[in-house]
């Protein structure tokens, strides 16, 4: 079992087994980046096409608690560079520590963000729900919220899939199953909390600053 | 049955010069497979195994040397010949984008599974397309559903045609016959269905097909009536109350956008002022005017573009 | 073979089809892939003898015109993600990718046996889509038709394709790591057989294209269940911008087609012509060029679309780059028979015919991006013609010399060369006899997709149904040589060929472990010349 | 035994208070009627907090030279994707 701290049969030492988990790691992280990448290019392209619409439409979501959950998801990754951190000086307790509070942060975002999705749902702005929008551009205005409520959508998903993995490395962290020898699935993990997070940073000023000003 | 033809007809003046590019990279393409064949043949029987060739190697500095010579040599020789096929084939096809100012407009709708097709004298057509020999056609197209392609193989063209969109084609005939029109953009069902004929006639045989059309209306009188009847008149009429841009001597001229920009009021430009009347507002008008996407057949459309041109021809032909 | 060493193959490590289902042997799950793809190309091929009965005549009396639609639809999605793409990959590319850099098994052995599960999982998808009634989008799946009109499976194939995306992406990247970090002592970087470079080169194609298919089938299932999205104008979206995203994927994915074909043929001309292949390092630059360039070319799918006529000359002028490495390749081959000392066994047939039925194949694909010609031969047979000569007369091709190449060491067992020589040489004629009048119909204007046709069309119509006769027997009678071979065929040895390669140093089949000791590596790939011995 | 570098834990405070005072200028720059320029330099600071959770979380700081290709190979074909569409829409 890779696993274990024991290495791999198929590789020669754990450097080997590390790098090799390091580089695939990336370049999972790559394919995501193209996966979210699909949804910004539509997104650029309609945007391009309707830049009133999509300004008048951002200024529909709700900045203060989307800028709070940014702050949210960005001390979430800060937890959770100090949890891979404390996972490799040995320190399991302050390492179980901060991975719950990268799980609490990122539940918080969902909640948050359920609360958004709640208001947006009153605000009556749910496509193919409850969409009705009397301001010019009500067509164009539907499409930005359609794209808003399909990224932040895929993305929560993704933060759901990185809080269960989270949940998984602090269940093993208690049966002692890293050290400072062997620490790959919560480094692992962390890198792909981050990876959530970088998708985020470009959605906060898309989905909320469109023509604040 | 032993009718097999192996080269289609040529009936256009484009027509033959897509057949001189299609010759000449006929015979590069023979050329450079013949060279392919011949040499793994020559190879094959003269080094076979056990054959008495020579195959002694020269050294290998100077063979790594030879080596680089012919693979830089198989690299910018036909590199040099893609920029000169590239740069024709793009002439030929901007030529193809770029309709003449004289042509004669025909107006096309595509929908599941059929063409419609109308004049500006209005005489309408269902798959069949009449026009006169050796005058540009201009056809604008557009789709009533999803997206079909207009392909007439005698002009060697074709152009997809898109909803919510207009797409041009045209052609100038030269060759008198009738030809087939294929749908060539899958769109469901009876896509093979979707078929039809060009006919080309002499012009004056083609003015006498006209003279006794369908058309008791012009395409601009039905859409001068169209353009009542959806209400347009109400702020673009002579006598409306409403601050709304004057329509006549409008189209072909560019048009100052409000925050910056001209465009040239074409039929897309019509089109879209209509579907997403907020997109290119005219500078100095207020954007009130209401959208009519889902509201009006795209045949109506073409019927009421039809009349904005034909205002156009009222005012430098009458009113000054 | 003594009970001993058969306990130490890795054929012998289980018999039980648990022992099969759940191992994590890349060797053992290639044989899975191949027993998988192989079932794949068999009902792709069903509905492709259908649609060539069909077509025999004008009118459309074989089956109904929505049939024939979903026919056609399941042949191209069968054929495209559950045969063409996993199929020299996840087949030659799982057994040969470790064998041939010297390592015990891929970096991820469990990640490899997940993907094939995924593959499966989507495969599953797709049949039921099709026994519930089947899809008529294309394999293309153009909207509004796929979001709007069509009332068929749209949203279950539409699943079925996004989940074995994941297989693909699971390979490549076990690919890419295994590569980078497995290789034996010794095999740097140039000492690599070229067949490892085209794996290399078509894992960054998946990696970094499949993603933007997933999520573009996504969008589109979403936009047809709930009537919202940003592909069908009367919504308010732009039916190009799913072309777009579209062929970023599709036109890379034909590369992740061919790339590994031309692996394949650089191991099989060089072994049969006992060279080095000639201008290694360009071969080697040229999958990556090709992996690379083939990203920026896609809008050459869209010179008719209603594409801005300015970008498509861009699209057109990137096409004829591409084309570049690909003559290198073509003609690295052929140098690379001179001063050699050729033998003509089965795969050396297959490869050969490979290269000429590829070089016309990429030949016609220059005519396609020449603007102006493409406008006449867009959406018609003429590029039905020429993507099948890429994809079958190029990449089925050499899989099947491939398979005739790596036979004896997967299965540690002769076939009979004479049929394997007859077959390829069917297979030859037929497929030229089968696609050959394609591309006179296409500049006819003939259009694809089209279940009736004007009658003019018939006679070479027929000629390309009776081709496909014998195409389809060429393509049956390996199963029954190959079967046989399994129960009767001579023991293979190591190394019957007498190749350089490591994969022949190890005896056949490979032990589990692939090496009894990890090989150390001191030459260049394709030191034939230097051992030559008459 | 190799292992990662283990950088000291202050680094990852002061890039988070970095990454916080982006995501105040940013909400801020956005309410300032900057006209295009206001896209870009939203943009422009979600790329720099990127980079900074990349380069000090995802420590491509300390990482193989490849690692660092993987990551840019992603955002290098995201920029294919859309600057390619871009150049049919932007053509029209």
């Amino acid at each position: 079992m890779a696993d274990s701290a024991i290495v791999a049969r198929q590789f020669d030492d754990a450097a080997q087994q590390r790098t090799a988990a390091d580089l695939g790691i990336w370049i999972f992280l790559a394919t995501e980046i193209l996966f979210f990448g699909a949804l910004f290019a539509a997104y650029t392209i309609t945007r391009i096409r309707y830049p009133e619409a999509f300004a008048i439409a951002s200024r529909l979501t709700n900045v203060a608690l989307g800028s709070v959950n940014t702050g949210v998801l960005l001390t979430s990754s800060l937890t959770m560079a100090l949890a891979v951190r404390a996972t490799k000086l040995g320190a399991r307790k302050a390492s179980i520590a901060f991975m719950s509070a990268t799980v609490a942060l990122g539940l918080a975002f969902l909640a948050i963000k359920g609360i958004e999705y709640y208001l947006d749902y009153t605000g009556h702005l749910v496509p193919a729900l409850n969409f009705s929008y009397a301001g010019p551009h009500a067509n164009q205005v539907q499409i930005f919220f359609y794209l808003y409520f399909f990224m932040t959508g895929v993305h929560s998903l993704h933060m759901i899939a990185g809080i269960c993995l989270v949940g998984v490395m602090i269940a093993m962290a208690s049966r002692r199953a890293f050290s400072p020898a062997y620490y790959t699935p919560v480094e692992l993990s962390g890198m792909y909390w981050h990876l959530v997070d970088v998708v985020w940073i470009f959605l906060y000023p898309l989905l909320y600053l469109v023509a604040r000003s | 049955m032993w009718n097999v033809p192996l080269f289609p007809d040529r009936a256009s003046s484009l027509a033959a010069r897509v057949d001189v590019l299609f010759f000449v990279w006929l015979a590069l393409a023979t050329l450079v497979a013949l060279a392919v064949a011949v040499l793994i043949v020559f190879f094959s029987i003269k080094y076979r195994r056990g054959s008495s060739a020579n195959r002694a190697t020269a050294p290998e500095a100077v063979r790594a040397r030879r080596d680089r010579r012919i693979e830089l040599a198989w690299i910018f020789v036909p590199l040099s010949l893609f920029f000169v096929m590239f740069a024709w084939a793009a002439e030929l096809y901007y030529e193809h984008a770029a309709p003449p100012g004289d042509a004669i407009d025909v107006y096309v709708v595509g929908k599941q599974w059929m063409w419609k097709l109308e004049h500006a004298g209005g005489q309408r057509e269902i798959d069949e397309l009449h026009v006169p020999a050796g005058r540009p056609i201009r056809l604008v197209m557009t789709s009533e559903d999803v997206i079909h392609d207009f392909f007439m193989p005698v002009f060697r063209i074709k152009q997809d045609v898109l909803p919510g969109r207009y797409t041009i084609l045209w052609f100038n005939a030269t060759k008198a016959g009738d030809y087939h029109v294929f749908c060539s953009q899958y769109c469901g069902t009876d896509h093979s269905r979707m078929i039809g004929h060009v006919v080309v006639m002499a012009p004056a045989a083609f003015e006498a097909w006209l003279a006794r059309g369908n058309g008791a209306q012009t395409m601009a009188t039905r859409g001068a009536e169209r353009f009542r009847q959806y209400g347009c008149s109400g702020c673009h009429g002579a006598n409306a109350s409403v601050h709304a841009p004057k329509l006549e001597g409008l189209f072909g001229k560019p048009v100052q956008l409000e925050g910056g920009g001209t465009v040239t009021a074409d039929e897309r430009y019509i089109h879209d002022s209509v579907m997403l009347p907020k997109k290119e507002v005219v500078a100095g008008y207020a954007p009130i005017m209401p959208s009519f996407q889902g509201q009006i057949a795209e045949e109506d459309l073409l019927d009421i573009v039809e009349y904005i041109k034909s205002l156009h021809d009222a005012r430098e032909g009458t009113v000054r | 073979m003594t009970a001993a060493t058969a306990h130490r193959t890795y054929l012998g490590a289980g018999f039980s089809l648990w022992s099969w289902l759940s191992s994590v042997d890349h060797k053992r799950i290639a044989i899975l892939y191949a027993v998988s793809i192989t079932v794949f190309f068999f009902i792709g091929g069903a509905a492709a003898t259908l649609i060539r009965m069909e077509l025999i005549t004008p009118a459309g009396d074989l089956v109904s015109a929505e049939t024939y639609n979903k026919l056609f639809t399941m042949h191209g999605v069968i054929m495209v993600w559950f045969f063409l793409i996993p199929s020299i990959p996840s087949t030659l590319g799982n057994f040969l990718v470790p064998l041939m850099i010297g390592a015990r098994d891929l970096a991820f052995p469990r990640l490899n046996l997940a993907s094939w599960y995924l593959y499966i999982l989507g495969g599953l998808f797709t049949i039921g889509a099709l026994v519930a009634g089947g899809v008529d989008t294309g394999w293309t799946f153009y909207t509004p038709f796929s979001t709007m009109f069509s009332n068929t499976h749209v949203i279950a194939v539409a699943a079925g394709v996004f989940i074995v995306g994941f297989s693909s992406i699971l390979t490549g990247i076990n690919f890419i790591v295994t590569i980078h970090k497995m290789r034996a002592p010794g095999m740097t970087w140039f000492r690599l057989p070229l067949f490892i470079w085209s794996m290399y080169a078509s894992s960054i194609i998946f990696v970094l294209a499949t993603p933007v298919l997933a999520m573009t089938l996504f969008l589109i299932a979403i936009e047809r269940f709930f009537g919202v999205g940003v592909f069908d104008p009367a919504l308010g979206g732009d039916p190009l911008l799913f072309q777009h995203l579209f062929w970023f994927y599709s036109h890379p994915a034909v590369y992740v087609m061919i790339l590994p074909a031309m692996g394949v043929a650089s191991e099989i001309i060089t072994c049969f012509a006992r060279n080095r292949v000639f201008a290694y390092r360009s071969m080697a630059y040229a999958v990556l060029a090709i992996a690379i360039i083939g990203f920026l070319v896609w809008g050459h799918h869209m010179f008719v679309s209603g594409q801005s006529i300015y970008a498509g000359m861009m699209f057109s002028l990137l096409s004829f780059l591409v084309a570049i490495p690909s003559a290198i390749k073509v003609f690295n081959w052929t140098a690379t028979l001179y001063k050699g000392s050729i033998s003509f066994d089965a795969p050396m047939l297959y490869a050969l015919g490979f290269v000429g039925l590829f070089t016309i194949g990429g030949m016609t694909g220059l005519f396609l991006a020449s603007l102006a010609l493409d406008v006449h031969l867009h959406d018609t047979y003429f590029v039905v013609a020429h993507f099948h000569y890429i994809i079958v007369g190029g990449a089925v091709m050499a899989f099947l010399g491939g398979i005739h190449f790596w036979w004896p060491k997967i299965t540690g067992r002769i076939y009979s060369d004479g049929w394997a020589r007859f077959a390829a040489i069917l297979v030859f004629f037929g497929f030229n006899l089968t696609f050959f009048p394609q591309f006179i119909l296409g500049y006819l204007g003939m259009p694809r997709r089209y279940h009736e046709y004007p009658p003019e069309f018939q006679v070479l119509n027929v000629l390309s149904s009776a081709g496909a006769s014998i195409l389809a027997i060429g393509y049956l009678l390996p199963l029954a040589y190959l079967f046989w071979s399994l129960r009767y065929g001579a023991a293979a040895g190591a190394n019957p060929w007498r190749a350089k390669g490591l994969e022949w140093q190890t005896p056949s089949p490979p032990p589990t472990e692939n090496f009894v000791v990890t090989p150390v590596i001191t030459e260049a790939p394709y030191a034939y010349a230097e051992s030559r011995n008459g | 035994m190799i292992s990662h570098p283990v950088a000291p834990a202050r680094t990852y405070v002061l890039v988070w208070l970095g990454l916080v005072t982006l995501l105040l200028l940013t909400l801020g720059s956005a309410y300032l009627p900057l006209g295009w320029l206001n896209g870009v330099v939203n943009l422009a600071i979600a790329a720099a907090k990127a980079l900074l959770v990349m380069i000090f979380f995802m420590h491509l700081r300390s990482s193989h030279y490849v690692l660092r290709l993987a990551a840019a190979a992603g955002f290098f074909w995201l920029a294919i994707l859309i600057g390619l569409s871009l150049s049919d829409f932007l053509a029209r």
